[in-house]
């Protein structure tokens, strides 16, 4: 018994965080027609601000010698800057070109952050400890939990419902909404396209600054390309959900999160290490068979 | 109150507006009529600056606003419908019409605004929480006409309030454009068919391939042959 | 083109319905090999609409589409070309990076035939529909009447039983009008096939087409020779509205 | 003299290639050649992919899956006879216990990445155009985890070494120029020709009784053939295969070549690669430290994929079809048929106008 709710907590702890960088991506594709790679480096240069650029294995902290709530706002306000420094730069000057040039520049910009870690950090992994109070486990129900995968899925789900609140409740929210659904209406109604586009950025960079946290205090170790794989299962969340729509990359994020927590949990031993493999191709699968996603919005090309 | 002096614009070769002088005075109904690809949609989306033209001056209020963005000519009192009403399908009624309002300061002329319009489309107030996707082709229709009016415009532009509706529909959404306008509206219609719009235009400007062929008052229209010649390219002779 | 293999294209009791919009209400038509259709109504009448669904874009629900009696409804719109339902789009769709030349080889291809075959093919209708200029040259850089006329072209290079044209006319000035009447005029004799003629210039519906389909908001409003229809009250009052129902008012 | 002129696209790569080869054969150092070869064979993927990509327009991520895929298998025939019993237990046992010679063991490990090409294009193909992007990112992921796990057969992360090293700067140029050719054909071929109408107007293809289906079905297996090939190569190239070289940072630069060289044409990738090539090389040799008159200095490390990035994406801003901008090397002289052509055209407009 106790083994389910393990496996219940993983699944809506990863499930959200999937969810969280699924909106992100979202968010950022509705008004721009963007899938952003950078979105993982938004996450990787988020955790790499906690500590102090060197060459160093176990580097000196720098955010995360911080108390806690000045360090989460430092994380999150540098990938802020910097998804907004991004748009600013790379993307705007892109604008209404087409799909395919699109995504290519968001990859360069992703390998563009990449090689500016590696110059400023070096290439070796390094790991960092915040939060180790949060390591010991915590007893719900007779069940010991380690308190990072409470963290993760409190945090997450919060910070979802928080979103979900500002699009559905607040002016700018409603806004954002009408603009990832119709742009040109949007604007013809006097919703300015900078500024929406601007907020869309900004808030990828605080959900990403929020994952860059959550992500370091469960694994403790800084990669270069820490922020891919979330980024890849996220793409496929927004897929699945549907493109450009926001509650569908919610859904979406939680079917992978599930998916690769039941693949863990359930696959024999000797499989287990193949689970990514799974996931993905059971992803391909849904694809065939819905490949305009759960919640499709746009209706087929008509002609 | 709205000038466009030799305005050309067009879609990489093919230029859809060659060279149009139009204007539109403050309080009138005025029409734009037209076989399809005449350019009539490429004028009001120019006008509203959804599209740059190629050369030309449009001046709102003595205002040059060619080439400012839509968002900025839509704060100066200029609002649009676009073709196919655009309504924000995943939002609900009161949220399309919050975004309509938008630009609005006073938070209290707002409110009573809002009760005006829900006043004269009442299929709105019934279904204002529902999601927007959910109403039929006329409710769309009166949706997208309420949502611009929370803008508060001096001038509204349309472009081809009948596409798609039952004949009833048609007449029910004239009549609140006409009870728009005795309240001081200015409009700027873009139509397909001519039929309804003689008891209700000001002025009309026929426009084919691109040019304005004809300008006149109806009054002296009412006998059509002008009217056909201008609308299909020849009169009954030639046909 | 033999008399005996006369081919026959039937749209019987189409519906489509988009969202809330019925686009199309029950709508029934036929054409032969050597016929010129015109497909007229007011904008929103359903008229390419009905293009989509006679060339496999849109599926009708219910109702059903046939060529020389067999029921083609739910083939997709290549399997329909290949079945020869050749088409061309209101906005003209030419292959940008691709030459002259090589958007009319495409059909050929399409329908199986050999580079070669398809090349001289290409080159034929190309003398035919009286394109003087450089073949080799991109789609992309042609002036606009060029464009229009090789969209025909491209359609008729698929060999079809019944060759669709949206709106060839649009854009164009009377005396290109009048050179793209002569071609259509002369398509089925060179081709055999059947033409559908969507257009709004009524000076080109008028002068080519052998019968004419009125639609308006989805229905048959009237069908007949070009004569019958101009004096048909109801179709004036469809195109002009109320005042223009007075019997001498002509189109 | 036709052929010369159809064929002149290709002769006007190869010839310049071969000469390139020729003098750095004669007179380059030693790095130099390394470095020319290390490109001849990125040149095979880059075409490779290019088969794919410029003409269907997909941008594909997993092309690296079957290039890593023909290099293991070529890893597992030709290398470490001895050894293999241990590090590589879970191969079958006719391979683990005998090596086989060159040649037939780098066509089967070809053919191995063609089948897996062939097998996912079957799969991918069949989504539609944005959907399929994505999921060739998909298809790279799995065979990385893959990979990584299946320690018994791939070794996991450590490195396969000891593999013979046969590929000679002729080699890869041999394999290029074959590649090219290949590419150029099937680009004007009924297949590519229709590929490329649905690169351009997927509706107007359709309505021209185009399958994207199939024709995208046939250029990405293709395409899978020669990326296998440039497996095989960078295998024999480097003596050494690991599963770091098969991944996103690789994809990367090849696909920064494409955009740069212009996607839309085979000049364009051969421009690309060669030009991305050349500046790399003067950037890691930046890296390493250059001294000139006693003062030495050293790049930063990660200065190439900076500038490389950053060269793309000026590039995608303000020369989106890159340099070459979709375009082949045309025949410049206009043939003798075609010089009577154009006559006749004056001849008939003066005649028309007057």
């Amino acid at each position: 018994m106790t083994h389910f709710i393990q496996v219940l907590i993983d699944a809506v702890a990863i499930g959200s965080l999937y969810a969280l960088v699924a909106l992100a991506i979202g968010l950022v594709f509705g008004v721009m027609r963007l899938i952003n790679f950078a979105q993982g480096d938004y996450i990787t240069i988020g955790a790499y601000s906690l500590v102090v650029p060197s060459a160093a294995a176990t580097p000196a902290l720098m955010f995360g010698a911080l108390p806690w709530p000045a360090m989460i706002l430092c994380v999150i306000l540098t990938v802020v800057v910097l998804a907004l420094v991004t748009e600013r730069l790379a993307f705007r000057p892109l604008r209404n070109s087409d799909l395919t040039s699109l995504l290519i520049s968001s990859f360069a910009v992703s390998y563009f952050l990449q090689s500016l870690i590696l110059m400023v950090h070096g290439g070796r992994p390094k790991t960092v400890s915040i939060g180790d109070a949060l390591s010991r486990a915590v007893e719900i129900f007779g069940v010991r939990l380690p308190g990072v995968q409470l963290l993760t899925m409190v945090v997450a789900l919060t910070l979802l419902i928080v979103l979900v609140l500002f699009l559905k409740k607040t002016p700018i929210g409603i806004q954002l909404r009408a603009a990832a659904e119709d742009f040109q209406m949007a604007r013809l109604l006097g919703v300015p396209a900078n500024r929406v586009i601007a907020i869309a950025f900004a808030i990828s960079g605080i959900l990403g600054g929020t994952i860059s946290l959550l992500v370091i205090i469960q694994t403790g170790t800084l990669d270069i390309r820490m922020g891919l794989m979330p980024t890849i299962f996220a793409f496929f969340a927004t897929v699945i959900g549907g493109m450009g729509s926001l509650p569908g990359a919610v859904v979406g994020g939680y079917i992978m999160g599930i998916l690769s927590v039941l693949l863990q949990a359930y696959l024999p031993a000797e499989l287990r290490p193949f689970r990514d493999a799974g996931v993905f191709s059971i992803v391909i699968l849904i694809l065939l068979v819905r490949p305009q996603g759960i919640f499709a919005k746009t209706a087929k090309e008509r002609v | 109150m709205l000038k466009i002096e030799q305005v050309v614009a067009g879609y990489g070769r093919l230029t859809a507006l060659k060279n149009i002088d139009l204007r539109v005075d403050k309080g009138e109904v005025v029409f734009v009529v037209g076989p399809n690809g005449a350019g009539k949609s490429t004028l009001l989306k120019t006008i509203s600056g959804l599209m740059a033209p190629t050369s030309g001056r449009i001046s709102f209020q003595g205002e040059r606003v060619d080439g400012k963005a839509p968002e900025q000519v839509c704060r100066k009192g200029l609002a649009l419908i676009p073709e196919g009403r655009h309504i924000f399908k995943t939002l609900t009624v009161q949220e399309n019409l919050l975004v309509g309002a938008m630009i609005r300061k006073n938070a209290m002329e707002v409110r009573a605004d809002m009760e005006m319009v829900l006043e004269t489309f009442p299929i709105l107030r019934e279904r204002y929480n529902g999601v927007a996707g959910h109403l039929s082709g006329g409710e769309q229709q009166q949706l997208a006409i309420a949502r611009s009016i929370l803008q508060r415009p001096t001038l509204l532009m349309i472009d081809e309030p009948s596409l798609g509706l039952a004949p009833l529909m048609i007449d029910q959404v004239y009549s609140s454009l006409r009870q728009l306008n005795q309240t001081g509206l200015t409009l700027l219609i873009v139509e397909q068919s001519t039929g309804r719009i003689m008891d209700l235009a000001s002025r009309i400007y026929v426009l084919r391939n691109g040019n304005v062929v004809l300008e006149d008052a109806p009054g002296n229209l009412a006998n059509g042959n002008a009217l056909d010649a201008a609308y299909f390219g020849f009169s009954d002779n030639a046909a | 083109m033999s008399e005996s293999r006369k081919e026959k294209l039937e749209a019987i009791d189409v519906h489509v319905h988009f969202g809330g919009v019925k686009a199309l209400n029950g709508v029934n038509l036929s054409l032969q090999s050597g016929d010129i259709l015109g497909l007229i109504g007011p904008n929103g009448a359903g008229k390419t609409t009905m293009v989509n669904v006679l060339s496999g874009f849109q599926m009708p629900h219910p109702g059903t589409v046939k060529l020389n009696g067999e029921n083609v409804s739910n083939l997709s719109a290549r399997k329909m070309a290949r079945a020869g339902i050749g088409r061309s789009f209101q906005s003209a769709r030419l292959f940008p990076k691709l030459t002259v030349l090589e958007n009319l080889v495409i059909p050929g291809l399409g329908i199986g035939l050999s580079r070669r075959a398809a090349t001289s093919q290409a080159r034929d209708i190309l003398d035919w529909i009286g394109y003087r200029e450089d073949p080799d040259r991109q789609c992309d850089s042609l002036p606009y009447s060029d464009e229009r006329r090789i969209s025909i072209a491209r359609a008729l290079a698929l060999r079809p039983s019944f060759a669709l044209l949206d709106e060839p006319a649009s854009g164009m000035n009377e005396q290109e009008c009048d050179r793209l009447m002569q071609i259509i005029t002369r398509i089925p004799q060179e081709f055999g096939c059947g033409v559908v003629l969507i257009e709004h210039n009524m000076h080109v519906i008028m002068g080519v087409c052998h019968r004419i389909h009125v639609l308006d908001g989805g229905k048959s409003l009237a069908e007949g020779t070009p004569d019958e229809v101009k004096k048909d009250p109801k179709v004036l009052r469809a195109y002009l509205g109320e005042q223009a129902s007075r019997p001498e008012a002509v189109i | 003299m036709l052929i010369l002129k159809r064929m002149f696209p290709v002769i006007a790569l190869v010839v310049p290639l071969i000469i390139v080869v020729f003098v750095i054969d004669q007179f380059g150092t030693g790095n130099m050649q390394r470095v020319s070869t290390e490109a001849l064979v990125r040149l095979v993927f880059a075409v490779g992919l290019y088969m794919f990509v410029g003409n269907s327009g997909i941008l594909s991520f997993g092309h690296m899956t079957f290039c890593a895929v023909a290099a293991y298998a070529s890893a597992w025939q030709t290398c470490c006879s001895m050894m293999k019993p241990t590090i590589m237990s879970g191969l079958p046992a006719f391979v683990r216990d005998n090596t086989f010679p060159l040649i037939p063991s780098a066509l089967t490990s070809v053919g191995l990445a063609g089948a897996v090409a062939l097998v996912s294009g079957l799969v991918l193909m069949r989504l539609s155009f944005f959907s399929a992007s994505i999921s060739t990112l998909a298809l790279l992921v799995i065979m990385n985890v893959v990979f990584a796990n299946w320690t018994t057969v791939t070794m996991g992360n450590s490195t396969i070494v000891g593999l013979p090293v046969y590929v000679t700067i002729w080699g890869a140029l041999a394999a290029t120029v074959v590649v090219i050719v290949l590419a150029y054909l099937f680009q004007n071929s009924r297949w590519g020709l229709m590929l490329r109408a649905t690169r351009e107007e997927e509706v107007a293809a359709q309505a021209s009784g185009v399958s994207l289906y199939w024709s995208r079905f046939i250029a990405f297996t293709l395409s899978g053939f020669v990326a296998g090939l440039a497996g095989v190569l960078f295998a024999h190239f480097m003596g050494t295969v690991s599963l770091s070289n098969f991944f996103l940072n690789h994809t990367f630069i090849i696909v920064a070549m494409l955009v740069i060289g212009g996607m839309h044409s085979l000049a364009g990738v051969v421009v690309g690669v060669a030009l991305i090539s050349a500046v790399t090389e003067v950037l890691r040799q930046a890296e390493a430290g250059y001294s000139i008159g006693g003062l030495s200095f050293a790049v930063p490390p990660g200065t190439q994929e900076l500038v490389l990035a950053v060269t793309m994406l000026l590039i995608l801003i303000f020369r989106k079809d890159g340099i070459m901008g979709g375009k082949e090397f045309r025949w410049p002289w206009p043939a003798r048929s075609d010089r009577l052509a154009i006559e006749e055209r004056k001849v008939a407009s003066v005649q028309r106008s007057s």
